[in-house]
């Protein structure tokens, strides 16, 4: 069942062109999401006929930055709003920015920055 | 049968105008126990052995099992009763019944039981 | 003699909470519990209400906002906090963005256990609140 | 010459039942601009991964939602048997699916209330709600949770359904369908909803694939996407078709969530039929290593859920993107031009769970 | 004398009435919507708990206005009991409508703004039939004055169809019903929470409800004097009238006001205009 | 007699002196002493010859008419040497001039207009017009004088040209009494003309090109009006059984040949008065200073055209002229409600509604009845009284803010506490139940129930839409924001002598209504229909209700003043979206925004330009049918 899924690695760079080509291709643009690791691992995941196509991206800790992909999927300000607020990547050029007022956390990043995904949170 | 669009809410509620309400008339009448809800969770101490498995299992942090003073706790504002302590227990000691815990002025609502030395 | 006991206006404000409590307190004013044999109308309007019910725990964002609905609302009132969430914050109370029960940011009268709190518990949990609102215009 | 308003809506209001503010700028009570803002609800439970391990995340993904709770719990659940390929066994399949197929028509009950209520219409509302709470107690005689499903787990389910009392129940089901009968009617035909739900919230096609909608929102565009056609759980066995309407509107939204109630009706009664005889569950042992991205529908649309385990108890990340939040796009397009009036019902029409969307 | 008596009934009873009307209104829209319902007295219960509230203002001004607002309303009430012109009747409650909405401005808040706004609306969608509608009692009864309607022999309802169905229709405008309680009313409140209401607290909202009774029954008494010359009749039609209001607010949705002005204005051009053009013609 | 010519002539003196003496000093002492004056010789004529019924007076000296002949062409050379710098493509304009004068000049040298005998007229319609213009006229005046300094301080690009402005204001007034008084068609043409002439000068006032354009295009079209004029005068000089040009006589006839000049009449009056499809000169009107839009457009000179009407009344009760005249009247009153209903600029506003008023009048004079007759004249007073009080308010908040915008006025009361109550005052008298204009709205329904459907409903409609902007615009007012920076105090003497005097008027007018009726009205009307006996709808109950009913809304509001103990103070209702300043609000991008309220327009159904037109259209028609059957 794994065959409606599949895993593309890229570069940064390669981002923009990537989607635009599945824009073309009629991909419905499923999520975009970001788990921590040693690195921030983004995953955008497009949709076409049931079968899903994620585009992986490796950001660097430290001040993470991508492109926004809002000039192709105009909704995707809502899941990059959301990497901002979460994972504190800045996101360049999103159409509508809420500069950090999206989830409006008290704290800053806090999938970035808390230990908490090993330790639980606050206790 | 009626073309007019409007005829079908009329007949929906003329109808329920004239059968009577659906209400439950709760708390005038008795609540209806349903046996398969989970709404409270009980004990039986006899069968305790301490093992604190529940509270371990517990993904809301309501059970307080204390060796020391062979209590065994639960904060009826803090279980969701979800059952998890009840599969996790291994003398099944634990049961969710279908009554429900009452509201309260406080926050916490802790019932306390003794888990006696002796086992039958 | 207090009317205040036969047309309690309840205003019920979303913490927090995960849906599950809301509709029930929703489902408290339909058909099968129908609280407005009590005189209860959700009202929504905190300048109007009685009653403040409030589900789900208290985050960083709308602590300011359950602070000016409390506000709002004119003397007598009562607050009713209905569900885990509202008591102690559930397991939420562990998440980064919550502050931890309704009574971290007003003061609460009545708790309603349950996750999620049956109609009937919210029943009687209004029912307690008519009292104690009995009390409080007394004072 | 018109002035123009600019107010708040939200976040506390007496049409939402959940907080979620817009600030609208109106001019003769037409939309000039509306920009929503979210975080109200907004808790943050997936990094409650780290503290919780992965049979108590269930419950906590039930949590994310007291609407759609028995798909969340399912859909971590389904990730991570993925995930540990666990077979589960086929009732415990066909068991998921009657409840699912529950809880899609009391949430979609649920929402034809709301809906109605958001035209004005509070009789049928009532009506609405009255029928769901029939179906309400079939759930909790089943599951023990009238809101809060709680029945799967890793591995099955944790509750059955004993063969003997299906028969019972799939008579209290009829009886509720043939009195959904009439309210659907209503919707289908009342002139007045027609006048608040058609030509509003107007969402072509080409938009509504391009800005990611889902679910009814989507098939309501005359898009045919339906996650149940990717063949979880017993889906695969049961014959149903995505439920499409070509209005593009309120209306069409409408009418897809009414007639999928009668479909998940048919689900039901089709799973019931097929139910095979067997355990319920397995035995889970072990930890989950590996990632997915779980698909399903939720009665609001496809839910991705993405799972990654690191071999330990606990998950390495759990995160779920909700239908709600991906028709916050939409919604945003739909919302200019629209009526005051209009607002609230649109803002429905996508039926918001927003606390789905910001977990 | 009996003009005087007639202003005291009304303002006396017509609360009493009116308050237990609305009583029996919500549990017959209880009922029809499956619930139970409050009892009978809820409205006075409800009113009198507004009076024990506090009394929140967002200005002091408010309060006036609705004072004002349920005076003229009052005198309303008391020039058609007391038999006076009918035309009278309709710009004192046009003045008191003004007040209410003036109220409503005065606060200066967003809901109740938008509330005043839609209150004009219906106003403007109503006056024109109360008007033609007395216009009507004048071409058939042959006077604006009530206490002369009321003494023609034949039930007017004969001679002005037309007008009475227009009445009827903007009726539910007035008495706050859906499927046009734009402004206020329990079931507005889906995008300006209580509308014009939504300022009001405590003592000043319960004049609002008190008004409200004085209101419905001014309306109630409109549709009483089509069948005035039998008073038992007449009285019995009035509550049917307003129990098929409470069926057509259960059974409709909320419009939207460019439809509540469009329509409540063809069905008084149609209806009332032709129904007038007819009487003229027959004169 | 002699106070009626001494009420036509004397504002001539003033009008010279201010226009030769510059000095400020002077001027001021010269109109407030010429105010003054007038304002007491009118209500001194009024008082003398209240009781003594239609009295018709002959010129003590013979040349009047030769007289009047030569004002005339040097008006016409007047026009002519204004229009001289006018672009080639409007050249159309001189020759309208041309056109009108030259027949009537041509028959008035060659004597074969009839020579009247009665060059004056004094009864109560006059009468009641001089008042109007005596007091109202002489408070705008008074009050220009405090307002134009502080105009040109605020527009130091145009040039100061008051001296000319106030001597046009008294050149105004001469023309105005000349109007109300005269008997004979060809002195009433004269001053008609005169006030043309006035309104063209004051409009161009400011000389920007927006003035300069719109002063052309109202004196276009009422030049075309007084075509109407020059054709009666020269069809009654021509046809033999008319011979007459006394005012008087011709509304007196009984001869159908006569519907032919009357409807000219009315359509020089229905021009004046801006109907439709004539409007747009008025509206053109309001770049014009404060004071003349009031003086000129609103209280009186348009009441010039509906004075005529009247004055045709009794010829058109019954006729299908009258009721085509009637129907012109009531599409006027609802188009232009609904246009008003549309818009938020405050004179245009008020531009509109006087519109719709006058076609409410213009619909009483073409109905025509004893009771329609009544109402109309009610209309007239009221009108006026309270659009002077309101056009004067709002230049003076226009003084103060800066703005007409209504939707700028929210909060008013706050700021400007006084004025505010004025501004209200004047509203509430022009729709509100117990003040003045509806009682005679209340009089025009009773007028028209038996008459014709048709034109009730236009009633109905256009009071309906007349409540919505008023009640937008008073709503709007007293909003409380809470904003107390008083503004008020610089308003200077003058200005507030004129608005307190309006404003007590206005109040006056609503209370002594009953009186106006009896001692004004009904003796007016007893001469035209001798069968008149006072209203029989206006009865005892009936009047005492009203006055019950003005005395809750006069003494209700003073509550205002007292405290009410055990308020609790709290914040507007934003949806829990509070922050602590309450005019804010938490917006959605996380910042502090502020909220702003703005009025419904209704701009999808009333809108100016959409309206505008097939209005326009539609009374063109009318009226050219109306001509086309009258003269067939
Ligand atoms: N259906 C659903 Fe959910 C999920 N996932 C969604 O937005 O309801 Ni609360
Ligand atoms: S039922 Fe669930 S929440 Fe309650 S004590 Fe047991 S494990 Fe904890
Ligand atoms: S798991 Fe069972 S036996 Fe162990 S402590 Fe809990 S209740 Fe006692
Ligand atoms: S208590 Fe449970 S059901 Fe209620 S809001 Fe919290 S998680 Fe949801």
């Amino acid at each position: 069942m794994n065959m409606n899924q599949e895993i593309k690695e890229l570069k940064e760079n390669e981002l923009i062109s990537n989607v635009s080509r599945l824009f073309k291709e009629g991909y419905r643009l499923v999520q975009i999401s970001c788990s921590k690791s040693d690195k921030l691992q983004l995953d955008y995941s497009f949709d076409k006929e049931y079968f899903l196509l994620n585009l992986r991206l490796f950001l660097s800790l430290e001040n993470p930055e991508v492109q926004s992909i809002t000039d192709i999927y105009w909704s995707a300000f809502t899941y990059e709003n959301e990497l901002h607020d979460l994972f504190g990547i800045h996101v360049r050029e999103i159409n509508v920015d809420f500069k950090g007022n999206f989830y409006r956390i008290q704290e800053d990043a806090p999938f970035l920055n808390s230990d908490s995904i090993q330790h639980g949170g606050k206790e | 049968m009626f073309k007019l669009p409007v005829v079908k809410m009329l007949f929906v509620v003329l109808k329920s105008l004239f059968t009577g309400s659906a209400c439950k008339m709760y708390p005038v009448c008795k609540q209806e126990v349903i046996k398969e809800s989970r709404g409270f969770l009980n004990i039986e101490p006899s069968l305790c052995i301490l093992c604190s498995l529940c509270s371990k299992k517990c993904p809301a942090d309501a059970l307080v099992v204390n060796r020391e003073d062979r209590t065994w706790e639960v904060d009826r504002m803090k279980c969701i009763t979800c059952g998890a302590c009840v599969e996790a227990c291994p003398k099944k000691c634990l049961i969710l019944l279908p009554e429900r815990a009452g509201s309260s002025i406080r926050k916490q609502k802790t019932d306390q039981f003794n888990i006696p030395i002796e086992k039958p | 003699m207090s009317f205040l006991k036969k047309s309690p206006w309840i205003i019920h404000y979303d913490g927090s909470s995960c849906n599950g409590c809301d509709i029930e307190v929703l489902a408290c004013l339909t058909p099968m519990y129908d609280v407005e044999r009590f005189g209860i109308i959700n009202i929504g309007n905190p300048k109007h209400a009685d009653v403040l019910i409030i589900t789900g725990a208290v985050n960083s964002q709308n602590a300011s906002v359950i602070k000016t609905i409390y506000h709002q609302m004119g003397d007598p009132k009562v607050v009713l906090a209905v569900g885990i969430c509202a008591a102690s914050g559930n397991f939420f109370r562990d998440c980064y963005n919550i502050k931890g029960g309704v009574d971290t940011v007003i003061p609460v009268d009545i708790y309603v256990p349950g996750c999620a709190a049956r109609p009937e518990a919210i029943i009687d949990g209004v029912v307690a609140v008519l009292k104690l609102l009995e009390e409080k215009t007394k004072k | 010459m018109a002035s123009r308003t600019i107010i708040p809506f939200g976040p506390q209001h007496p049409v939402l039942p959940e907080p979620i503010h817009l600030d609208l700028v109106i001019e003769d009570e037409k939309v000039i601009e509306a920009v929503p803002s979210f975080g109200f609800v907004h808790r943050g439970l997936e990094l409650l991964v780290g503290k919780k391990d992965f049979h108590q995340m269930v419950y906590i993904a039930e949590r994310i939602c007291g609407i759609c709770s028995m798909i969340h719990g399912m859909g971590i659940c389904y990730g991570i048997e993925h995930i540990m390929k666990i077979d589960v066994p086929e009732r415990a399949k066909y068991l998921r699916v009657i409840w699912s197929e529950m809880s899609r028509i009391h949430s979609h009950l649920l929402w034809l209330g709301l809906a109605a209520d958001a035209a004005g219409y509070e009789s049928l509302f009532m009506h609405c709600w009255r029928i769901r709470e029939k179906l309400l107690e079939i759930i909790e005689a089943t599951t023990g949770g009238r809101v809060i499903f709680g029945v799967c787990k890793v591995g099955g389910t944790r509750r059955d359904i004993a063969n003997s009392d299906i028969h019972g129940i799939l008579i209290t089901l009829k009886d509720i369908e043939k009195d959904y009968q009439n309210i659907s009617k209503v919707f289908r035909d009342d002139y007045t909803i027609n006048h608040r739900f058609s030509n509003v919230g107007f969402l072509s096609k080409k938009d509504a694939f391009e800005l990611g909608a889902v679910g009814p929102t989507l098939r309501a565009s005359g898009v045919s996407v339906d996650m149940r056609k990717t063949g979880y759980s017993a889906y695969r066995h049961l014959e149903f078709e995505a439920l499409t309407e070509n209005s593009e509107d309120c209306y069409g939204r409408c009418m897809v969530r009414v007639r999928e109630i009668f479909q998940s009706f048919n689900l039901i009664y089709q799973a019931a039929e097929k139910l095979p005889n067997g355990p319920v569950d397995i035995k889970v042992t072990g930890n989950p290593e590996g990632e997915y991205f779980t698909r399903l529908e939720q009665p609001r649309g496809e839910v991705v859920y993405y799972i990654k385990g690191n071999g330990t108890q606990n998950l390495e990340r759990f995160r779920a993107r909700t239908p709600t939040f991906a028709n916050i796009g939409p919604l945003v397009r739909m919302l200019s031009g629209c009526d005051l009036a209009d607002v609230p019902v649109i803002v429905l029409s996508i039926d918001p769970c927003i606390s789905c969307a910001e977990r | 004398m009996k003009a005087l008596l007639g202003i005291f009934g009304f303002v006396i009873f017509a609360p009493l009435a009116g308050g237990i009307l609305c009583g029996l209104d919500r549990i017959v829209t209880a009922r029809m919507q499956g619930r139970y319902g409050p009892p009978v007295l809820q409205s006075f219960y409800d009113v009198l708990k507004l009076f024990q509230k506090q009394n929140l203002v967002v200005n002091r001004f408010h309060g006036y206005f609705l004072f004002c607002f349920l005076i003229f309303l009052i005198i309303s009430g008391s020039i058609l009991y007391a038999g006076d012109d009918f035309l009278m009747v309709v710009f004192a409650l046009t003045v008191a409508d003004m007040f209410l909405v003036m109220a409503a401005y005065s606060t200066n808040s967003p809901y109740s703004f938008i509330g005043a706004q839609r209150e004009l609306l219906q106003m403007l969608a109503v006056e024109p039939m109360l008007l033609i509608t007395g216009i009507g009692f004048y071409l058939a009864a042959g006077s604006f004055d009530i206490g002369h309607i009321v003494s023609v022999g034949k039930p007017l309802i004969f001679k002005m169809p037309g007008i009475f169905f227009g009445l009827v229709y903007v009726l539910t405008i007035k008495i706050r019903k859906s499927p046009f309680d734009l402004s206020t009313s329990h079931h507005a409140h889906q995008e300006i929470v209580k509308g014009l209401t939504t300022e009001f607290a405590g003592p000043t909202l319960a004049l609002v409800e008190i008004a409200h009774w004085y209101e419905t029954i001014l309306m109630l008494s409109f549709v009483f004097l089509f069948f005035a010359s039998q008073p038992v009749v007449g009285i019995l039609l009035a509550i049917l009238i307003y129990f098929i209001e409470i069926i057509i607010d259960n059974t409709n949705a909320r419009v939207k006001w460019q439809f509540t002005l469009k329509s409540s204005w063809i069905v008084t051009l149609l209806f009332g205009g032709i129904n007038l053009f007819i009487l003229y013609i027959l004169k | 007699m002699n106070l009626i010519m001494f009420l036509i002539l004397f504002p001539l003196i003033p009008a010279i002196i201010i226009r030769l003496i510059p000095s400020e000093r002077v001027r001021t002492s010269t109109v407030l002493i010429s105010v003054a004056i007038i304002a007491v010789a009118s209500i001194f004529l009024a008082f003398s010859s209240l009781q003594s019924g239609c009295q018709y007076f002959k010129l003590p000296f013979k040349n009047a008419g030769t007289l009047i002949t030569v004002a005339e062409i040097v008006l016409a050379v007047t026009f002519l040497f204004f229009c001289r710098r006018l672009p080639f493509r409007k050249m159309w304009i001189p020759v309208i001039i041309f056109i009108q004068y030259i027949p009537v000049q041509y028959f008035e040298l060659s004597g074969k207009v009839p020579v009247p005998v009665n060059y004056l007229i004094l009864d109560n319609l006059s009468i009641i017009m001089a008042l109007l213009i005596g007091i109202i006229g002489g408070l705008i005046t008074v009050y220009t004088v405090g307002y134009m300094p502080r105009y040109h301080k605020e527009h130091p690009e145009y040039k100061d040209r008051t001296s000319a402005f106030i001597s046009t204001i008294f050149l105004f007034f001469f023309a105005m009494f000349g109007i109300v008084f005269s008997n004979s068609l060809s002195w009433i043409y004269f001053f008609w003309e005169v006030t043309t002439l006035c309104s063209f000068i004051m409009i161009g006032y400011s000389r920007t090109d927006e003035a300069v354009d719109n002063s052309f295009r109202a004196l276009w079209m009422l030049l075309l009006g007084g075509m109407g004029f020059s054709v009666t005068i020269v069809y009654c000089s021509l046809n033999k059984s008319i011979g007459t040009i006394e005012l008087s006589q011709i509304t007196a006839m009984t001869n159908p040949m006569v519907m032919f000049p009357v409807v000219l009449l009315c359509f020089a009056g229905m021009n004046k008065a801006a109907q439709f499809p004539f409007s747009q000169w008025l509206l053109g009107a309001m770049v014009a200073p404060t004071p003349s839009s009031a003086l000129l457009h609103s209280s009186t000179m348009v009441k010039a055209g509906v004075y005529l009407c009247i004055r045709c009344a009794p010829v058109l009760h019954n006729t299908s002229s009258g009721t085509t005249i009637a129907l012109i009247g009531g599409i006027t009153f609802v188009v232009a409600s609904a246009i008003a209903a549309s818009l938020s600029h405050g004179k245009k506003v008020l531009a509109y509604s006087t519109i719709a008023n006058l076609g409410l009048i213009i619909l009483c004079a073409g109905v025509g009845s004893s009771l329609a007759i009544w109402a109309a004249l009610m209309l007239i007073i009221f009108h006026a009284v309270a659009k002077a009080l309101m056009f004067l308010c709002v230049g003076t908040v226009d003084q103060q803010t800066g703005s007409l915008d209504i939707e700028k006025m929210r909060g008013l009361i706050s700021t400007m506490p006084q004025l505010t109550l004025m501004i209200l005052i004047g509203i509430a008298g022009m729709f509100l139940a117990p003040f003045g204009m509806l009682i005679s709205k209340w009089a025009v329904l009773e007028a028209l129930a038996e008459k014709n459907p048709f034109l009730i409903l236009t009633v109905v409609f256009g009071g309906a839409l007349m409540m919505f902007f008023w009640g937008k615009w008073m709503g709007t007012l007293v909003a409380v924001t809470g904003k107390h920076m008083n503004k008020e105090k610089y308003t200077g003497i003058y200005e507030w002598a004129a608005l307190y005097s309006l404003t007590i008027l206005t109040i006056g007018t609503c209370v002594l209504f009953p009186l106006t009726a009896v001692y004004f009205i009904h003796p007016y009307i007893m001469t035209i229909y001798p069968g008149f006996i006072g209203d029989p709808l206006f009865h005892h109950d009936n009047i005492i209700m009203v006055l019950i009913m003005l005395g809750f809304a006069i003494f209700l509001p003073l509550g205002f003043l007292v405290h009410w103990e055990k308020l609790h103070y709290s914040v507007p209702d934003l949806g829990g979206a509070n922050v602590h300043d309450p005019e804010r609000f938490m917006g959605s991008m996380g910042e502090s925004r502020e909220w702003h309220l703005g009025n419904y327009y209704l701009n999808d159904i009333f809108n100016e330009q959409k309206l505008l037109l097939p209005a326009n259209i539609v009374t063109l028609l009318i009226i050219s049918i109306m001509i086309i059957a009258v003269i067939i």
